[in-house]
C-alpha cells in the first residue's frame, strides 16, 4: 500500500525535524554551553523514522546512547528534548538525564540508554509485556553494530526466539563503533546472517533509503504482529558527525564524510525519490523545512531561556516511596 | 492464621498476588521447569520449590520460563515493568548478580532518576543468598550489602514466613524496584502466617529480644545467631536488644539509634564479609548519630574477608554465629576506658 | 591415523576412570558424607576423552560446574580430586574449592566453574596465551547446551573470531540444563547452526561413540593449531544420573534412563567397536577395568581417612602477597 | 625525574612494563582504535589516550583491540592470567563493571582461594571513574566502594602522576588482581615523576598535610578538595592530616587510626554514596578500633543517597566538595558533648 501524501509528509518533516535538531545541537555544542557526552544521530534519520512511522503511541521502543533520532521519531516533545539536552529544569527529564537519558513512557519510548547493549533485554521484557497487552503490540529493540557484539544482544535475540515475543532488533549498521569499523568487531561480518543463526527471521535493506527502511518494516511487523516471533533487521546507514562530539574522526577514509552528505543523505534521497515517482510536491518539502527551521530555533531559544535545576532537586526522584 | 514454612509463604504470595493483580508477570530459569522435556512444564517449580503451580494457573504468558541469561532475566523484568507490567524475577542464586548487575545498578535501579521523575519500576528480584550449605565460594554469598549500596534499590530481608509475606507482597506492590533476598537456610522454618491482606512497611525493624545492656543489630539469618546469644546472655543477666532490620534499605536508623542511645553498646552481626559491607554501614551510621552514648568500641561480627571456603569445617569457620555475637557482647560489656 | 594400541588402552582407562569415579561417588553422596552440590559427568566420558586426548599438558581447557570428567581427562590427580570432593586438607584445592571448583593450572586444567556460561571468556584468554606461546598450543571451552545461551559465551565466540584465536568451543549437548530440555532453550533448536553464524568451522559429531569424537577433533585441532581460527563442536551425549545429586529426574520420559544406559552408553559403545574392528583384545579392557576399580576404591580410602582443614585455613589464600 | 601529566605517566608505565616483560598483554575497546577503518590501527590510542603507540610497538598478539563485550575483555584477561600471562585490561568507564561484575567477582578475585592458593591471577583491570564531567549517571561513578568490599581484589586509586607509575607498576608486576581507578578529571594534572624503576608498595597511605586538630581521610578527586579544606582551616590556626588512602584495599590501617589517635577528630571524604561505602568502612574501623581516642561523633562526608545527575548545577551538588569537608572539621571541632 503506497503511503499517503499525508504519511508522506509526515515522514519527511519526522526526519527533517532530527537532522535539524542535530545540526542546531552540533553548532549549540560548540558553544560550550551544552555539558556532558552527546551524540548525534544525524545521517540515520531514515531508520528511526522508517521504523517508527509504522508504530502506535502504545508500541514501545528502546534506544540507545545516540537515541534523539529515537525519540523524535516515537513522538518525544522536541522542545522537551532541547531543554533536557541544556540540563533545564523543566526538560524533558529534568535536567537528570541529559542527552544519552531521554525517555518517554506516555510515547512508548522507554528510553534512550548509556551502557551499549542493555537496551536488547529491555525490549524483552517490552515484548512480554506487549504480548501480555495482545492487539498485535510489538517492541522495537534499537541496536548500533557495536552493540550487536554484547552479550546482553546475543542473550535477548534467543530469548525472544524462545519465547516467540514480538521483538524486532533493529541494527542500525553506521559501520563504526566508535573509533572501530564493524567490519573488525563483527566476527562474521554479517549480522544479519549471525541474526538468522538465532532462528528468528532477519532481513536488510539501505538505511539511507526511507522508502526501503519503510517497506521492509511494513513486512517484518506483519509477521511480528501476527504473533509469528521476533526479528532482526539490519539497515546500512551513516553517521554524519563523529562518534560523539569533540571526536576528531582520524578513522575516515579522506574525502569520505563529503562524499557520504553527498550520496548516502537520506533527505536528498528522498526528495530524489518523491520527485522521481512524483509522489509529492518538492514545494510542500521545502515549506515542511521551513517550519522545522522554526521550530529548532524556538526550541534553542526556550531552552536557553528555561529555568535550570536547583541544588535540592538533586535529592528527588530516587524512589517513588521511601 | 496457619502455620507453613517460609517456602510456602513465598509461593502462597505470589499465588496471592498473581491472582489479584493481572498485570503481574514472573520470569526465570527453571522456575516452572520440565519446558521441553518428555515430563513436561511444572516438573519441578522451582529448584527451590518456589514456583510450583503457577504456570499451570496462570499459563505462558504471565509466567516465563527462561534460558540461562540472567541479563536478559533481569532486563526483561525492567523492560516490562517500564511497558506498565508489574514484574518479579528470580535469580536461582545471589552470587549470579555478578551476571546481571548492569541491570539492576545501571537499569532498573536508575531509571526513575535518570528520567526526571517521571517512570516508574515496579520490580521484584527474588534471590536467593547465604552460606551454610557447603555450596563454597560462587554460591553461597551474602550479597545484600553490595545492593544496599546502590541508591534506587530497596533491599529487603525476611527472616520468618509472616515476614516473607508480609514484605513481599509490599515489594510486589510498590513502584519501586526491589531485591528480595531469601536465606537458603530459612527456607524450611515454620510459623505463622496471618490471613488475608496483610503488608508490612519497608523501614520497620522488628525487635525479637528486648534489653537494657548491648543492642545487637542483625539480619537474615543471624537473627537466629543474635538470639541465641542474648539468650545465653540473659542467663547471665545480660539483657540485650536483638534487631532484625528487615530492610537494609530503606534502614530503620530510628530503632538503631534509639536502641544504642538506651544500651551504649553497638554490636552489629553481618554475613558480609568485612569491607563497606552492612556492619560498617551501621557502624558508621552509629558513630555519627549516636555517639554520645556510646560507651565502648563498637563491635563488628562479619564473615573475614575471604570467599566463602567449601570444606564444612571452613565453612562453619567462616560463618558468623552466637558464639561469636555473644563473645563480642561480653568484650563490649567488658570495656574500660 | 588409526589409534595405536596403547592410544586405545589409555583412552579406554581415562573414561572407565571418569565413569567409576562418579558410579562410586554417586554411592559415597548417598552415605551423607560429602558436602554441598555436586554434579555428575557420568555418561559423556567420550566427549571429554575424544578431546583430551588429543591436548599436551600444556594445552589448556577450561571446564564448567559439571567438571569431574574434564579434569581426569586433563591430567587431574584422581585421588587428589576425591580428597577435594570429600573437603580434606590435601585436596587438590585444600578443601577450599569442592567438586565445583577443581583446578590444576600445571596440568592446563583451568578450573571447574560454578558460574554458567563464565568459562568461555576465560578460554579466550588462555586462547590469548597459546597464540603468545605459539607453537600452535590450543585452548578449549568446555560448555553445556544451557550455557551456550549465556550471552558470555556469545561474546567469547565473537571475540574469538575476531581475533582467529586458537579456541575450540566444545558444547556437550546433553539435552537438558537443569530441569530445561535444551531444544525449548536453545531458540534455533540447532546450536552448531548457530556457531556457524558467529563465523567459524561448526561441527557436530555423536558424543557417545569415542571414536566419531577422537576423529573430529583431529580435524578441528588442525584446523585450530594451524592459526585457522576458532572453531564449534556440539557433541550429541548423555548424562546418565539427575542435574545434581539429589535431582528427582521428574523431567525425563520413562524407561529413558534404561534406555540411554542400554543404547547410549560409551564404554560399550567402546567395547564394541574394539571387538567389530578388531582394534583390541577385550580381555585387555577387562584388565584396565580392575586396575580402575582398585584405583578409585583406593581414592575413596584416602580421602575418607583424610585429615579435615582447620579453621585458620579459611584466613590462607586469597592474595598472593598482602 | 620528568614533569609530565597523570595520562602520560600511565602511558609510559605500560610501555615501560610491556617492554621489559614480554609476558604482559593489554586489551580492552579501542585502546589501539581504527581497527577495520581506513584511518587505520592507531587512530585514537585510547579513548583517555592512555594506550597510544602499544599497538605499533608490541603488535597485535600483546595489544588487543576487542569488540564490545566487557565480560570477555575482563575473563580473557583473567584466562591468560590463568595461563601464566600477565594481563592489562582497560574498562572505558567504571560504570561499566554492571557488565562484567562475575568475572570481576565470581572468577578473578576466586581463583585464588577456590583453587586452594596454588593459581596466581596477575591482572591489572585498568578503570576510568567518578563524576565531573556532566557525564550522568551511567558514566560518572565512583564504584570503589563496591569492589573494595570484594575479597581477592585490591583498589588502588593514584592521585599524582608519580603515585600513578608507582602504583601501577606495583600493580603489574604484583601476582594478585588489582583494580587499578583512574579519575577522569585528573589525568590532566601535571607533575614530577620520577625516572627508572619506581614501585610504591599498597596499603601505604600519603599524608599529604599534616596537623594536630582533625583527621581527613579521603582518596581520589577528593584528595585536592580536602588539601584545599585544610588550607583554608590552616588560615585559622586549625591543622589537619590529609590522608590520601592511595589504595583501598589493602588499607593503610595504621596511618588512619594513628592519626585519630593524635587528633580525635574523624572526617571522611568519599565520592561514593553513604550506604555501605568506604566513608562507613572507615568510620566503622575507627570507631571500633580508636574508640577510646574519639572526641566528636565521626563525620562522613559523601555523595548523596541518589544516582549522579546531568545537569551543571546539580552535578555539583551531588559532588562532595571542599566547603562540605571544611564544614564537617569545624562541626567536629566544635562538638561539645
Ligand atoms: C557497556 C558499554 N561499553 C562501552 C561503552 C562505550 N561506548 C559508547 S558508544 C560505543 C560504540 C557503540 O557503537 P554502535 O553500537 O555501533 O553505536 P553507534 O555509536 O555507532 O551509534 C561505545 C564503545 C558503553 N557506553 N557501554
Ligand atoms: C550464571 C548461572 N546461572 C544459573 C546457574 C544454575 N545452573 C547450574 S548448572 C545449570 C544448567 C546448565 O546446563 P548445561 O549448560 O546444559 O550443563 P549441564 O548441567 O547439562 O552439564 C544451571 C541453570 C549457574 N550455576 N550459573
Ligand atoms: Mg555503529
Ligand atoms: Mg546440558
Amino acid at each position: 500500500m503506497p503511503l499517503s501524501k499525508d504519511q508522506l509528509r509526515r515522514a519527511y518533516r519526522q526526519m527533517k525535524t532530527i537532522r535539524e535538531f542535530e545540526e542546531r545541537l552540533h553548532l549549540e555544542i560548540a558553544t560550550g554551553d551544552i555539558a556532558g557526552f552527546t551524540h548525534l544521530y544525524c545521517g540515520q534519520e531514515a531508520v528511526a523514522v522508517g521504523v517508527c512511522e509504522h508504530l502506535a503511541n502504545d508500541d514501545f521502543i528502546v534506544s540507545t546512547h545516540r537515541g534523539h533520532g529515537h525519540c523524535i521519531a516515537k513522538g518525544c516533545d522536541v522542545v522537551g528534548m532541547m531543554k533536557e539536552i541544556y540540563g533545564r529544569r523543566d526538560g524533558l527529564c529534568k535536567g537528570k538525564g541529559g542527552s544519552m537519558h531521554i525517555a518517554d513512557v506516555n510515547v512508548g519510548m522507554l528510553g534512550a540508554n548509556g551502557i551499549v547493549g542493555a537496551g536488547a533485554p529491555l525490549a524483552v521484557g517490552a515484548g512480554v509485556a506487549a504480548r501480555m497487552d495482545g492487539a498485535g503490540k510489538v517492541s522495537i529493540a534499537f541496536s548500533g553494530d557495536g552493540a550487536c557484539n554484547q552479550g546482553t544482544t546475543f542473550e535477548a535475540m534467543n530469548m525472544a526466539v524462545v519465547l516467540k515475543l514480538p521483538v524486532i532488533f533493529v541494527y542500525e549498521n553506521n559501520h563504526y563503533s566508535e573509533h572501530t569499523g564493524a567490519d573488525y568487531a563483527v566476527g562474521s561480518k554479517d549480522m544479519t546472517k549471525r541474526a538468522a543463526g538465532f532462528g528468528m527471521l532477519a532481513r536488510k535493506a539501505d538505511g539511507c533509503d526511507f522508502f526501503a527502511v519503510y517497506d521492509l518494516m511494513t513486512e517484518v511487523l506483519q509477521h511480528c504482529r501476527s504473533g509469528a516471533g521476533p526479528a532482526s533487521v539490519e539497515l546500512d546507514t551513516e553517521r554524519f558527525f563523529g562518534h560523539f562530539e569533540g571526536d576528531p574522526q582520524r578513522y575516515r577514509g579522506p574525502g569520505e564524510l563529503e562524499r557520504l552528505r553527498e550520496t548516502r543523505d537520506c533527505l536528498k534521497n528522498f526528495r530524489a525519490t518523491a520527485k522521481a515517482r512524483k509522489l509529492i510536491d518538492l514545494a510542500e518539502l521545502d515549506a515542511i523545512d521551513a517550519q522545522v527551521m522554526q521550530l529548532i530555533e524556538s526550541a534553542v531559544t526556550q531552552a536557553r531561556a528555561a529555568p535550570v535545576p536547583q541544588a535540592a532537586d538533586v535529592f528527588e526522584d530516587v524512589y517513588v516511596t521511601y | 492464621m496457619a502455620k507453613m514454612m517460609l517456602r510456602e509463604a513465598i509461593n502462597k504470595t505470589i499465588h496471592d498476588e498473581m491472582e489479584r493483580d493481572k498485570n503481574i508477570v514472573i520470569m526465570g530459569e527453571d522456575i516452572v521447569g520440565g519446558m521441553g522435556t518428555a515430563g513436561g512444564p511444572e516438573a519441578i517449580g522451582g529448584i527451590w520449590g518456589l514456583t510450583g503451580g503457577l504456570y499451570a494457573k496462570f499459563g505462558a504468558n504471565r509466567v516465563i520460563d527462561t534460558p540461562i541469561s540472567e541479563s536478559c532475566i533481569v532486563g526483561a523484568a525492567a523492560g516490562a515493568a517500564l511497558a506498565g507490567k508489574r514484574a518479579i524475577a528470580e535469580l536461582m542464586f545471589a552470587d549470579f548478580v555478578g551476571v546481571c548487575l548492569d541491570q539492576l545498578y545501571n537499569q532498573m535501579a536508575k531509571f526513575r532518576y535518570m528520567f526526571g521523575g517521571k517512570t516508574k519500576c515496579p520490580v521484584t528480584v527474588r534471590i536467593t543468598y547465604g552460606a551454610g550449605m557447603n555450596a563454597a565460594a560462587q554460591h553461597s554469598q551474602a550479597v545484600y550489602s553490595m545492593l544496599t549500596s546502590i541508591p534506587g534499590l530497596k533491599v529487603v530481608m525476611p527472616t520468618t514466613p509472616a515476614d516473607a509475606k508480609g514484605l513481599l507482597t509490599t515489594a510486589i506492590r510498590g513502584d519501586d524496584p526491589v531485591m528480595f533476598f531469601e536465606h537458603k537456610t530459612l527456607y524450611g522454618i515454620s510459623g505463622e502466617v496471618p490471613d488475608g491482606e496483610y503488608l508490612l512497611p519497608f523501614g520497620n525493624a522488628r525487635m525479637t529480644r528486648e534489653g537494657n545492656h548491648a543492642s545487637i543489630v542483625t539480619c537474615g539469618q543471624l537473627v537466629r545467631a543474635a538470639e541465641k546469644a542474648a539468650d545465653a546472655l540473659a542467663k547471665d543477666g545480660i539483657s540485650c536488644d536483638v534487631i532484625d532490620l528487615r530492610t537494609t534499605s530503606p534502614l530503620d536508623e530510628e530503632c538503631i539509634l534509639d536502641s544504642v542511645e538506651n544500651t551504649g553498646h553497638l554490636i552489629v552481626a553481618d554475613e558480609s564479609p568485612p569491607r563497606c559491607s552492612l556492619a560498617s554501614d551501621i557502624a558508621g551510621l552509629v558513630a555519627s548519630k549516636a555517639f554520645a552514648a556510646l560507651k565502648a568500641p563498637i563491635e563488628m561480627v562479619t564473615a573475614p574477608h575471604t570467599p566463602v571456603p567449601f570444606a564444612r569445617e571452613l565453612e562453619k569457620a567462616y560463618l558468623p554465629n552466637a558464639a561469636g555475637i555473644e563473645a563480642a557482647v561480653r568484650r563490649s560489656l567488658a570495656y574500660r576506658h
